[in-house]
Order: C-alpha cells, then structure tokens, then sequence
C-alpha cells in the first residue's frame, strides 16, 4: 500500500443554474473587473489515501464521487490531479 | 396576423408515440384535433400537454373539488386564485396556500424541497400579501432506511435554506414516517401572507393592448418534462443528459418578493402570477383565460439563461423565480425602473389583445395558435370509477381487541416510553431547530411551543394560529371518517393556541386516480372534508391535487393534509400545550373509549394498520373546540393540547416534558375509566379530547357543561421532583421525567446524528446557509 | 439619536431592527439603501442579518463592497457607534471593522434557537446598561456563526476586554451544549479597538418584548442610547 | 485581447478546523473506504475572462481573489490552469 494525494473537481452540471457562480460573477463586475464573462463555483476536495497505486486510488476515488462526494442529479465530478504522498 | 402555425424546422413530426410520450390520451388528442381543425405543431403539442397534465388541469378532481364548502362573510378570495384570502378586520386580510412538491423531492429532495417553498412564497406574495409564516407537512417512510434518512435530511435542509434565506420564519408543520411513504415522500409546504384588503390583486389579464412581461430569473432549460418526452428525436447522449432538476435561488427569490410588492403597490400593472409548474405556458393562459381575453406572446423576446432555446423549451421551461406580469400600457418603463432597483430584469414579451386566441410567436413566426379559451377550458375531464379495495373493508373490520399484548406490555411505561421515542411523535425539533422561526420578530409560539404555531398580527390586538394536520393512516383505513377527523384536528390544535378556526387550504396527496381503489378513496376523502369544513365553519379557500403517488410497491396512504388558519382576538388568550404552573388542576374535555383501530400504539408495537379509525362527531368537535374557547376567553386556562397520535398517556407526557427548558411533573388519577382495556385507555386515540391546565376548574368544568361536553378534572400539575405518575385502580404507573423527557427528545438525533453519510453529502450543497 | 437600518439585497432582519428602534424604544430610525452613499446624518449605523447578496461565496463577502460600505466604514473611523447583528457581524469582520471571521457552525446545520449570552465587559456603549455577568437570553438563527481567529488576536482580544458577549448555559456558565455552533472561546461578541463597533451573532433586535420570548435585547438598544444622548 | 479559463482553489488553511472536511472522512469511512486518512474541503472556481495574455489573466484573477474570492483571515488560494477558451 502506498500514499495518495488525490484532487476532485464537484462542478454543477453544465445548464444547471449555478446561483452562487451568478452572484460572484455580478460581483467581480462591480468591482471593475469588467472582462469576467461567466463565473461557475464548485467545490476541490482533497483526499489524502492508501491504495496499491495510482491507478487505483483513482479508481477508489471514482467510487466515493459516485457514492458520495457528487450529487449525481446536479453534477459532474472529475479527478483533478493523483500524487504519491 | 392570423396565418396559421407552421411547424418550425427541426420540429419532430407528431406521430402516435410522440402523442403519447406527451401524456396524451387517443381521446385527448382527438379533442386537440378538433379543437384546431388540424393537425397540432409540436410546439402545441407541449403547450396541450403541460395544460392538460393533471398537475395544471386538476382533470380528475375538478368535478369533486367543486362540492367543497368555500363561502363564508370573512372570505374574500376562495378557490381558483393563485391563494385564498380571508379578512380579519381593520382592513387585514390573510393569503394562504398550501402545495406539493413530492416528485422533485423524490429525485433532488434539497432542491425539491427548498422550490416548494420558493413556489408557495410566490403563490402568496403575487396576491399583493407579504409573506409572513411557512409551514411544512411532511411524509417519510421509517428512519431505519438510509435512503429515507438521506430524504429526510435534504427535505429538511432544503426547507429551511431556502426559507430562512428569504427572511420568512417556518413555524410549524408536521413530520409522519411510515412504511407507506417509503418510495414516495410527501412535501407539502404552505405560506401565510398578511395584506391589506385594498392592496389584493388577481391573477386575470386585462385590457387590450397591455404589455405582458416576463420579470425575475431568466428561463433555463430546467425542468422541462418534454425534453425527455422527445428525447429519441433531439440529439444525441449530451441532450439525455439534461438536467430535469431545478434548482432554487432564494437570493433572487427574496428580490423578486420586494419587487413584485413594490409593484403591486405602484399600481402599473393589473395581473401577476408566478410562472411555476408548466411554467410560462400555464402562467400566461391561466391568466388570458380568468380574464376572458386573447394574448399573443413572442418567445424570442423571453430573457434567457442559455443560448438556441426553442419556443417549446421556453414555453415549457420551470425555471424558478419567475414571474409574469400585466403592466397598464404606456408604464412598462416604471415596472422596468422599480425591477432594476432589485437589480432584477423584465422584459416585455407579449401583449393582451382582442382577438380571442392564444397566440405564440417566435419572432414573425406563428408557433402556437388555440382559439379563446378553450385551451383551458376545453380540457376533458374525468370521473373514472371508483370502488374500495376490498382488503381495505377487511382490515377495518378485523377486530384488533384479539391482537395480544407483547410481554413487555405489562410494564405500562415501556409502552408508553416506546411510543414517545416513536419517530412520528417524538420531538422533531432536530428538524425546526434548522428552520429560522424568529425572523420578523413576530411569532409567539414557535415550533414545538403550542399545538399551532401562532403570529400577532402588529399595531393590533390579534394573532392568527396556524397548523397542517393529517393522520394517513386513519384515511387509508376510512377515507371519509379520516379526513373528517384531520380536518378536526387541524381545528382542535388551532384553538388549543387560543383561536377560532377560521378556514383551511387543503393538499390531496393520493395515487393514481385510474386506479378504482384509489379514486374511491379521493372521492370519500373530498366528501368527508366537505361534511367537516361544514360542521366546523372552515370554508375550504384553495389548495391542491397531487396523484401518482405511488411506485410499484404500491400507492401513499392517502393523505388529505389540511393546513388551518385561526383567529386569535386578543394576545392575552394565546395558549401553550404544556404545563406551566404547578398546582393547577388537570381537566379532560372528552372523555376515553374503547378505540385502538388505526393507532400509533398498533402501527409502533405490533406493526399492524388495521381496525376502524376514532370515530368522529362532528357536533362534540365543535362544541368542545367551543367550549376551550369560551375558557381560554374567561382566562381560566394555562394550557392546553389535543389528544392525537398515542392517546392520552401520550399528550399527558408531552404537556410534561415537551418543554426543552425543563420538565414539570403531574399526577393523574383515571380511576373512573378503570373499566376500560387499560391500553384503550392509556393509548386509544378517541377524538375530540383536550388536555388543559387551569387554576380555574371550576370555571372550565361549568364552560363545558354549558356547551354540552363531558369534561372532569384528571390530576394536577406537579413539581419536577414529583415526577409523571397514572393511576388507575390499583395500578399506579410512575415515572421519572428525564426517562420520558429522553425518549421524546432524543429519538430523532439519535437516528439522525449517528446518521454521518447522510448530512455529509448535504453538506456538499453549494447553497447559502449565513444567517 | 437617530438610527441608520442598512438594507443589502437579501437584508432580512432590517425590518425587525426598524422596528426595535423605532416601534418598540420609538426613536427615528430610517433605512440607508445599499447603494447610497450618504448616511443622512444618523447616529448609529446597523448592519442587519439577513443574506446579504444570498451569503453566496462566504457570508457578507460581497456585501461589503456595497457604497454604502465607505460611508459606514468613515462613519466607525470617526468614532460613530456601528452594531453588526448576524449577517451584519460577518459584513463587519469581512470589511476589516474587526478582526477575525464566522465559518460554517461546527455541526454543520443551521442553528435557530435561544441562547444564553454572558455580558464580558459591561463597560462599553453597548453594554452599560448590563453588569459585567449579566445573562441574557437572545434568539440565534444563523449557519455561519463559529468565530474563529489565531490565538494570536483571541488572546489580544481577551485581553483588551474586546469580548463582550460569551456563550454560556442559564446558570451562566459554558457547557457542552451552550455554544451553538463552535465558536472559538465561545465568543458570541467582539468590540473593535476603538470600542463603537461591536459584532455579535444572536439577534437582540429580536428580543425586545415579552410577548416574543424575551426583552433582554432592549439592554444593548437602551445602553447606547444612555451613551451616546448622554 | 484574448479569452481565457482560470481554475482557482479556495482552500480552508493549515490549522483552521474543516468540520466539513471531517465529516466527510467519517462518511468515507462508514462505508467503508478505511483507506482516506484525510479530508480537505475548498471551493473550486473556474472563470472566463478576457485578457490580453495568460500573464495578464494570472494577476488579474489574483487580484480577484485578494480582494474578493479568499478571505485572507482562513483561507489560501492557488491558481490552478490558466488556459486560451
Ligand atoms: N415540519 C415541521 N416544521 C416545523 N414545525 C414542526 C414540524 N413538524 C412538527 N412541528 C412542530 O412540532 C410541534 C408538534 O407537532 P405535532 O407532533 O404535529 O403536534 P400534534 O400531534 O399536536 O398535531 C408543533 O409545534 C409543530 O408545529
Ligand atoms: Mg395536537
């Protein structure tokens, strides 16, 4: 067994109306800065965990974002980044 | 401009299955046929089917719904507005509505359940109220699933995000889990608005040549059921994948509230309405039709989230926080002008004209077009068979006196501890404790204080109280006797807080209406309400339909939740449900029988539904709800709460310990029903029977005897020390308050705190939850 | 003395704070758009709770950079008393009004509820009408409320008297279950340097009257009112 | 001027309590996934801005997130992709 540092991007589903990435995006403009043209918020969740290896953890980790980490009815989940810890 | 509609390109051809992925029957579309005189575009086509869905057409209620009581002087709005109204004086008047959201909760139950509310708000504020209490009615299979927890959980997340977001308390409501609602969770949320009589507004579009204009959110491809009707005949797998799901935004929803009401009280527009289930499409012909003109829209002038939507799509879409409104020609700019203060839009995207057509027009092109309006009243309507599941007449006949006791039975308390840790009458503050029930600095009894929830109305003397009330499982074993009594109950809690009931607002909660079984049970549901709301002067003044409530396993029980308003005189006679002084004498108005058919004792310790319900009488109900009031007008009543779920045993220990700041003791002598089955007594659910605290028995006693209901004094309220003891005869039931204290309050964190994956992934909601 | 109720879009509690000031103690209170940039010559300033801009991102993150923002933050730097209730508190920590910052309640759930809250210092504007010990008993209703700074500034805050409200139970004392929502040191209220902002997450504008559960919120209202008229 | 796709993490600092992130890693263990040993939970923002280059779009988002997206009191931000849209 060996360590992993694994990174997950939650995103809200593309047409899933994101109200929080709305009202940041209004923001940003109100403070001038102009060239913003869309804002989505999601979450970064970092895991730190045991598996054989990488290919596994990543594996391991698809299943907690099915099971758990991503509301499968409003989002899309992606494994961001899988390091040796 | 009257060209006929041509199908647009990249229409799908309307053929049989595409008919029937619309919900169409052969008849239906027959009927649309005819109604045209030709064959409709695809973009009717949807129009026809969000109109004539049940949800929008209430098709196999409509003809029952109308033998409904909905009159009385007080009643200024009834049934057919987006809510009722009553008047309670100096130029008040109160908008409540309750509605479902039980399929969206199914799927997305955060973000079904905090749109429910978002939609019930909009129903009250577009009547010119100020929304001012939510409530919640709300069903779950048993607590043992974690799918039901992880329901649970985001249900009452959602509610209170959303509420709590928007700056309006959630005061009361009620929670039942029961195997029955296990695949269909029942979410009925209701909202009472205040307003003043002259600032009302209806929802009918008027006036030829008026702008109609699309204000709040802009329309996304949320929730548009077509979508995956036609799904085969749009695109690929990305197109599949389309969110169904909507998503709430109370932040927008709170300016949209200021907004409207500011509008309303400028007096630019003369209609509003929310653009809520079928959306733009329901909204805009409800409206055309209650005004009895023709409105021609154009869907490209429709503000919208994403880029290519089709007129279908922007027709059909349930984007939330919305809304549509009539401005008086000539003063769009001022409706305009006060959206922008809220930093919301408004577009204008139609026009009420002459002509009697509905008209939708996506640029020059004519996408749409029904004469008058017969879309909506053209829609059929049904009354299919109905007939009692003969299992049903079985299981209310079987005689559940032959039902043994458990061993552990014998020991009185373990029953009674079992009971108040059952789930449906345990505390539910786990819940209330998520729903802010103090903002606006004006409710007096809170969740969990009384048997309603109650709101002073300022800069007066009254107070309103407020309940939703409905025991499914006495409906399920006699439809009609069982929504008699949730109507009863409903009025019992409002006066246990000190008010007259005033009128109630209803959401039917049943399963498919084609089912014969189940239409029996709507029809004896509909008739019993009518015989109550009769009985005990509670107009009906709106509510809701919801079938379909059911999945393979089988329907709901059917649950007829009655949402009651009542009218508190004067701030002095509102009334706890617990003990408060020790001392004071323990009177029972109604008396204990011999009834356990359908009770919480047999569903919680044998797990049996069966037997008949509590009989009901209406004119005992009404006298001894006439009879508390008179009492609590004389001053000689501390507290007070109805005997419901458990029995008496039950709402004694509830008025002991339901307190979370302390326990008081009481003890009770039931000696004069020593003849009774000492389980019938302890844990029957008679009806009619109220628990009050007085230092004024005397007063109470004569009160009751005036009104001709049985009445005695049972005990008397103790110190903490004392603890909670029954006697009966010889038997003499003891028991420490912190046991009884610990099985009410505990039970649901118990389940729910230990419970960790469930509010994990809640936690995940990317929603709002400051302060 | 007049009173300045700001409205942010998603304000919910500036119609309760109205109606403290002005229906129940009957002063003239007025509300200050958010977009404004004029006080209008009030005396003291209240930034209300509610969700201001829907508490997206981080709560009152965005609210501060509302106009009226510039004027309230002069306002404090001339020595006007400003009174941060809930949204308002966390409006003031993200605008540098004080220190430290109200993350998500420790248990993760919204809390709505009555609370104890032990008087600190009772030597301040807001609390001169309390003795140091006093309980109080307020409404809570937020999902950000845990208080968290380094040790660093709590310590300096400790020691400069700057924590004014502590959760505690009825006897008035901290217990396992009289801190709502994990709050560092169980701190429910913090006073600028300067000692005319103070911060705090229970509502007192929501416990003016008996009929209400309480009127132990008058106590804050009333000691500035003996202050500042005085 | 060209567009272009900043990724932003928002993460709660080393030493502040992350009930969030904890209660995750007890929910992962309940069902059993005995490996996580550690659980961090941030916000993941992705915006489009416009910018005359890459360079210009990192400062500029930096800038965004010192004024606006972090709160330098609990949290650190690191930019994550900057790329042409
Ligand atoms: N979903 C809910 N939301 C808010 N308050 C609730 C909810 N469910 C129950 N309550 C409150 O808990 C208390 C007890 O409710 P309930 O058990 O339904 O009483 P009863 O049996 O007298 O009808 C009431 O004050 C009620 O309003
Ligand atoms: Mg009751």
């Amino acid at each position: 067994m060996s360590r992993f540092r694994v990174a997950v991007h939650i995103v809200p589903r593309k047409g899933i109306l994101d109200p929080q990435g709305k009202a940041v995006s209004d923001a940003l403009h109100s403070l001038g800065f102009d060239g913003v043209t869309d804002t989505r918020i999601g979450r970064h969740i970092v895991l730190h965990i045991a598996a054989p290896d990488a290919k596994a953890a990543d594996a391991q980790v698809r299943e907690m974002c099915g099971k758990l980490l991503a509301n499968p009815v409003t989002e899309d989940f992606e494994i961001a980044t899988v390091e040796a810890a | 401009m009257t060209s006929a509609p041509t199908p647009r390109p990249g229409d799908p051809v309307i053929t049989p299955a595409l008919v029937a992925e619309h919900g169409l029957t052969e008849d239906e579309y027959g009927g649309l046929v005819a109604l045209l005189g030709r064959t409709p575009t695809f973009t009717e086509l949807g129009i026809v089917s969000a109109l004539w869905n049940e949800h929008c057409s209430y098709k196999h209620s409509r003809t029952h719904l109308k033998t409904l009581p909905t009159k009385a002087p007080y009643v200024l709005q009834g049934p057919g507005e987006n809510a009722g109204v009553i008047t309670i004086g100096d130029g008040l008047a109160i908008a409540f509505k309750i509605e479902s959201h039980n399929h969206p909760s199914a799927v997305e139950p955060y973000q079904g359940a905090a749109t429910g509310v978002g939609g019930i708000l909009r129903d009250v504020f577009t009547m010119g109220a100020r929304p001012i209490a939510l409530l919640n009615s709300l069903r779950f299979g048993s607590l043992d699933s974690p799918r039901v927890r992880h329901l649970f959980a985001g249900v009452v997340k959602g509610i209170g995000d959303y509420g709590n977001c928007v700056g309006i308390p959630t005061v009361g409501g009620e929670i039942v889990f029961d195997p029955a609602y296990e695949g269909n969770p029942l979410v009925n949320a209701m909202c009472v608005g205040l307003l003043h009589e002259t600032d009302l507004i209806r929802a009918a579009a008027e006036g030829v040549g008026n702008a109609i204009m699309a204000v709040g959110a802009r329309t996304g491809r949320d929730g548009i059921h077509g979508a995956s009707f036609a799904s085969e005949d749009l695109s690929a797998a990305s197109e599949a994948k389309r969110p169904m799901v909507q998503v709430g935004d109370p932040f927008t929803e709170k300016l949209l509230l200021e907004a409207s009401l500011e509008l309303i009280a400028s007096g630019h527009i003369v209609a509003i309405q929310d653009m809520g289930a079928a959306g733009l499409t329901s909204s805009s012909a409800e409206m055309a039709a209650r005004g009895d003109v023709g409105v021609s829209i154009d869907t490209s002038k429709v503000p919208v989230r994403e880029e290519g939507m089709s007129p279908y799509e922007i027709l059909l879409s349930e984007s939330q926080e919305r809304m549509l409104v009539v401005a008086k020609k000539g003063q769009e700019a001022q409706v305009r002008a006060i959206l922008e203060k809220w930093d919301l839009s408004a577009a204008v995207i139609g026009e009420v004209i002459a002509e009697p057509v509905y008209r939708v027009t996506e640029g020059d092109r004519v996408v749409a077009e029904f004469p008058g309006s017969k879309l909506v009243s053209d829609c059929p309507i049904y009354n299919p068979p109905a007939k009692e599941d003969p299992g049903v007449a079985e299981l209310r006949a079987r005689d559940v006196h032959a039902i043994g006791e458990l061993r552990e039975e014998s020991d009185p308390r373990w029953t009674l501890e079992r009971l108040l840790s059952s789930p449906t009458i345990a505390s539910k503050r786990w819940a209330y404790r998520q729903y802010d029930s103090t903002v606006r600095t004006s409710t007096v009894l809170r969740p969990g204080d009384g048997d309603a929830a109650v709101i002073r109305i300022r800069n007066t003397d009254r107070a309103i109280a407020l309940k939703t009330d409905c025991n499914g499982r006495y409906v399920s074993l006699d439809p009609r006797v069982g929504t008699q009594l949730a109507v009863a109950e409903a009025a019992r809690n409002v006066a246990c807080a000190g008010a007259r009931p005033m009128a109630i607002t209803n959401c039917l909660n049943f399963g498919n209406p084609k089912r014969p079984e189940v239409y029996f049970q709507f029809t004896q549901a509909v008739l019993g309400m009518g015989e109550a709301c009769l009985a005990l002067g509670t107009p009906v003044t709106g509510g809701n339909v919801s079938f379909y409530n059911e999945n393979p396993r089988g329907a709901v029980h059917p649950t007829p939740v009655v949402g009651m308003v009542g009218l508190i005189d004067s701030q002095k006679h509102i009334t706890r449900s617990g003990f408060t002084t020790e001392g004071d004498d323990i009177v029972l108005l109604g008396e204990p029988s011999d009834e356990l058919g359908g009770s919480e004792y047999l569903a919680r310790i044998h797990d049996v539904v069966a037997g008949a319900p509590p009989r009901c009488d209406l004119p005992r109900e009404k006298a001894t709800i006439d009879a508390l009031l008179d009492a609590i007008r004389a001053g000689a009543i501390r507290s007070a709460h109805d005997c419901s779920d458990g029995g008496l045993a039950v709402a004694l220990a509830e008025c002991c310990v339901a307190d979370v700041d302390g326990t008081i003791g009481a003890e009770i002598e039931l000696s004069k029903w020593s003849a009774l089955p000492l389980r019938a007594l302890l844990f029957g659910e008679a009806q009619a029977r109220i628990i009050v605290s007085t230092p004024e028995s005397a007063t109470v006693l004569d009160l009751a005897r005036k009104h001709g209901v049985p009445a005695r004094v049972i005990g008397r309220v103790r110190g903490r020390a004392e603890g909670f003891t029954i006697r009966v005869g010889e038997r003499v039931i003891r028991t420490p308050l912190d046991r009884l204290a610990r099985a009410y309050h505990d039970a649901i964190p118990n389940i729910m705190n230990a419970s960790i994956a469930e509010l994990a992934v809640l936690e995940q909601h990317p929603q709002p939850s400051g302060a | 003395m007049k009173f300045g109720i700001v409205t942010f879009p998603g304000s919910n509690c500036d119609y309760d704070s109205y109606h403290a000031v002005a229906d129940v103690l009957g002063l003239p209170a007025v509300y200050l758009w958010h977009k404004s940039t004029d006080l209008e010559g009030v005396d003291v300033v209240v930034l209300p709770g509610g969700f201001s801009y829907g508490d997206y991102l981080r709560a009152g993150a965005i609210a501060r950079f509302s106009p009226i923002m510039k004027e309230v933050a002069a306002h404090a730097r001339a020595g006007g008393p400003v009174l941060g209730i809930c949204n308002g508190f966390q409006i003031a920590c993200e605008a540098g009004l004080l220190p430290g910052a109200l993350l998500r309640n420790e248990k993760l759930q919204f809390v709505s509820d009555r609370v104890y809250m032990r008087v600190e210092n009772a030597d301040t504007m807001f609390t001169s009408r309390c003795e140091t010990g006093d309980v109080l008993r307020i409404p809570v209703a937020h999902g950000d409320g845990r208080f968290t700074a380094d040790e660093e500034t709590l310590d300096r805050l400790e020691g400069e008297g700057r924590v004014i409200f502590r959760y505690v139970n009825a006897d008035g004392v901290p217990d396992a279950t009289s801190n709502p929502n994990g709050a560092m040191r169980d701190i429910a209220g913090i006073i600028s340097a300067e000692g005319n902002v103070l911060g705090l997450m229970p509502h007192p504008e929501r416990a003016m009257e008996e009929l209400v559960g309480s009127a132990d919120g008058r106590r804050i209202f009333e000691s500035l009112l003996a202050r500042v008229s005085a």
